[in-house]
């Protein structure tokens, strides 16, 4: 494989620094990732040059402006294989997209006694809002349960699917344990009830292909900051069907096609759902982020994440007292364990001492830390740019962490 | 003149001018000397979205060929509306269907083809394609 | 006047470039803003070091983007002059702050028979939310008029002050007139029936001083990047009472205490209206914009910029055929006007050519462009680092586009 | 011992570390060694909101000094609100809220004092200072 990790290292300029007279080992990529240098150049490349605002702009700058972010958007469609720039469109993060699906589609489709499905496997993001929309509708939420190996039980998802059953949102790779979804069955499920399905794909775009036409999900979302691009950004892939037959989510500019006082008429897709200055850096910078993944390919990502964390599961499994949660769980990234009856507050803690970054509690997730009846867990999350060593490291100050607080 | 023919005398006609000003003026003449649409035709059917101008165009089959007819409010997208009609009116379906436009590009208005440009030569052309391929199949189904 | 203009655009590099060929002459401040070296070198810096998400992370990175972030959040709330940090809520962008207000303010407050009063002169950003809202509640949106001289009627205003009225949303500084409102007036005529009242202060920020305490407004609504800040960013000030009293708006991470399937406990202010992953980042170099904007003082920038205004108003009157629309109410930083009967778009065209960049339309603001029944304008709005010498040069522009439309 | 000189201890007692793994194992030692707090304490009442951890700390006024107790489930927040305990308990209110607690800097704990970090510290110190604002103002009106 010509995937030369050290070589992938150089692009990104966090990683280059000590923490405490250690240097950083950054294993808290499910949180936010790192960013090659490409992408903080074209930011910076952007407010220097071609800074303005978009559309309408007869001025020069802002039809470059305008160029530049709309052939982002279009990017972003090859990407992920849309079948249309309109379906893609531009928010400020995952969550922001859900909120928007969540209470878009809401408002449309659910009425008292419908039943929208999420899992228990989701991040609040793809909880909270769609508890809040059922309380507003009067429809009902239902969780698709855990398997005892911590999976989706897809039986159970089975005899949820129903006539009142709306829509289902779920999520294709879990932040909290790693266990990735079965996504496509799920679709595939629910689609011979015609009941549309969202993934919440936070995660999932950052380990694998996606292909929203070959998935056939109905709405496909997840943040630039998590996939080496800036923050500030997030997409939202709809089907056309849907997103024209949904109502507006924030209005204001940019949206409309005419406003008086009395009526307002509204712009057609992407732009019905995309209202106020856009964040033009960002998504200029994501195109960024995209093209320096595709460079790489993606498959190449994956198979070298997919070794890392196997070499990571066997370091880690190996340490007497370190129980790996969701362990049997077909997984991508992440490692999310205890030791012992260490608190992961104290366990985090001390592993930062040692330059490394981990996340700990429940990674807002605390439904299934419930369920699965702990307090949180060490989640240590990995991206390609990561190394065996870097393991190495973690598991000497796990090795640490257990000694101090035996 | 084929719509080939059209195109080759805009861009001679173009290659006069060496500054910006020139070209601009000229289509400014362009946009004065349009014939205009019937007031009629001025209804939110027939305008072209996507422009900050308001751009009207119809279009009738006449002999087998498509005749437009355009106006706006403004004077230069009038000017580049003519252009499109000089090329595209009195001209089969098909050879709208299958028009190139480069000429665009070598009288120096490229710029104005980018889908995101706020003056609507984009949405123009689409429209008038549009109207094309539905005369071609009514042909069609005349002739069948 | 220790104000050395020419000293200050070197701080601007995107001032620096031709466009065909002429030295850019930027009068689409309005629209954004141009930015400072030192808010995009602090962009990249956090990229380059601290880069990590934000709270309840244990790890030093994320704790020093936490430090970061929120001191960034005190250093705005010092700005504006509010009681407490948790007034200060971060959004996307004036809009986004708009849209929550509407939505959350109004569905709280807002029944069948109220009504919210914006005015003429608003942005569609605070029009349409209250439309929308209002049909959503049964509420009636009631616009105050204009006088003849296209200020705010506080007359007509007065009358329409009652007991069903239940918020005032008004714009600070006119983005298409460039009119500055009597907003101290209208928020004690407002008070006066115990009615809130909501600033849209997009443009107000950027030319004045603004104390939200001595103003004594409830919200004020502005984005970072027309205030020298990056894009993405934006701002809701809010009284504590009023945002302790208004539910949630997005729903997800962040903004939670605790989450069950059942249910879910909100954060306290501000973290109850921020959710997802926040754009640190661009908050960070929001703050440095700010910072730059106070080392020059933004006394000296509103007497410069007032010169300037007042010149260019002067230069464009004395030309022939043009119209400055609302000449004769208070302004800052916009001209807006009308060149004969030419098409503000065509007049557009052939200005950009001359390397100047202004905005042509109805700049979001339609219906006060209905009742003035002009088509839209040609804006030329100005920061505090254009120069007389540039508006000459718009003035040659305008002479030649009189010139080629005659 | 009065406030001051309990802090002094405190500063006394770490200075004797020169790394921060010795620092930590100091900590979780006092961690371990806290006085459990009375499970009847261990509800959402004295639950302290803003750690990763959960903190309990109750207050109680006797003979005119407060005593603290306090518990936490993870063993470093012990640690650390045992100190704040050393210093603070059996002390008269207004010396808490005089307290000045640069012994914290003082013995490189620092980087815990920041209002944002997730172990709460501010968050105890400022709750323990309300107990005892609302002990001064009890004992006054006894007094009145
Ligand atoms: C007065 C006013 N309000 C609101 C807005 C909306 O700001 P943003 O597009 O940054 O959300 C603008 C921007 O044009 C404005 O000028
Ligand atoms: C699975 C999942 N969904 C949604 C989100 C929310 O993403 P953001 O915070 O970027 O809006 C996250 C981020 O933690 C996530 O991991």
């Amino acid at each position: 494989m010509n995937f030369d990790v050290q070589q992938i290292r150089k692009d990104f300029p966090a990683l280059h620094q000590e923490i405490y007279g250690r240097p950083l080992v950054y294993f808290d990529n499910a949180a936010t990732s790192q960013k090659p240098q490409v992408v903080i150049d074209r930011i910076s490349e952007y407010y220097r040059t071609i800074n303005s605002n978009v559309h309408r702009g007869v001025h020069h700058l802002s039809q470059q402006a305008t160029d530049a972010f709309e052939s982002s958007r279009n990017h972003i469609q090859q990407y992920i294989n849309a079948q249309h720039a309109r379906e893609v469109v531009i928010t400020k993060g995952a969550t922001d997209s859900i909120n928007l699906v969540a209470s878009s589609f809401g408002q449309k489709y659910l009425k008292q006694g419908d039943e929208v499905i999420i899992s228990s496997l989701e991040h609040h993001a793809n909880i909270v809002p769609w508890q809040v929309i059922c309380e507003k509708t009067g429809a009902q939420l239902k969780v698709i349960p855990l398997t005892e190996s911590s999976t989706l039980d897809l039986q159970a998802f089975q005899k949820m699917l129903n006539k009142k059953t709306k829509i289902v949102a779920v999520g294709h790779i879990s932040n909290a344990l790693g266990v990735v979804n079965p996504i496509r069955e799920i679709i595939e499920m629910a689609h011979d009830f015609d009941i549309p399905v969202m993934v919440d794909g936070a995660q999932g775009i950052v380990h694998e292909k996606v292909d929203v036409q070959a998935l056939d999900c109905d709405f496909y979302c997840f943040s630039s900051h998590k996939f080496y691009g800036p923050m500030g950004v997030g997409v939202l892939y709809g089907k056309t069907y849907w997103l024209s037959a949904m109502p507006p989510y924030q209005t204001g500019g940019e949206m409309i096609k005419s406003v008086t006082f009395e009526k307002t008429t509204y712009n057609d897709l992407p732009f019905k759902f995309e209202t106020g200055t856009p964040n033009v850096a960002d998504v200029i910078g994501f195109e960024s982020a995209i093209k320096y993944i595709e460079d790489i390919g993606i498959a190449h990502i994956k198979t070298y994440e997919d070794d890392l964390l196997e070499y990571g599961i066997q370091k880690l499994k190996a340490i007497d007292g370190l129980r790996i949660l969701a362990e049997g769980a077909p997984k991508a990234g992440v490692i999310s364990f205890l030791l012992k009856d260490i608190h992961p507050y104290d366990a985090g803690t001390i592993i930062d001492k040692f330059g490394i970054a981990v996340r700990t509690g429940n990674h807002c997730a605390q439904p299934v830390m419930d369920l699965l009846e702990v307090p949180g867990s060490i989640r240590a999350s990995m991206a390609f740019y990561n190394t065996r060593e870097e393991i190495d490291r973690l598991v000497e100050a796990i090795l640490k962490v257990r000694e101090m607080f035996a | 003149m084929n719509v080939e023919d059209s195109a080759a005398q805009i861009v001679k006609e173009f290659s006069l001018f060496d500054d910006w000003m020139d070209k601009y003026n000229y289509l400014i003449e362009m946009g004065k000397s349009l014939p205009l649409i019937d007031e009629k035709y001025k209804t939110d059917q027939y305008l072209i979205s996507g422009c900050q101008s308001r751009v009207w165009v119809s279009a009738e089959l006449v002999d087998g060929k498509v005749v437009f007819k355009a106006d706006s409010d403004a004077v230069i997208t009038k000017g580049i509306v003519n252009l499109l009609i000089r090329v595209f009116s009195n001209q089969p379906p098909e050879d709208i269907i299958d028009a190139d436009l480069s000429f665009i590009d070598e009288i120096g208005l490229k710029e104005h083809l980018s889908p995101t440009r706020s003056n609507g030569l984009v949405s123009m052309i689409k429209q008038m394609k549009l109207y094309a391929v539905v005369f071609k199949t009514k042909l069609k189904d005349q002739g069948a």
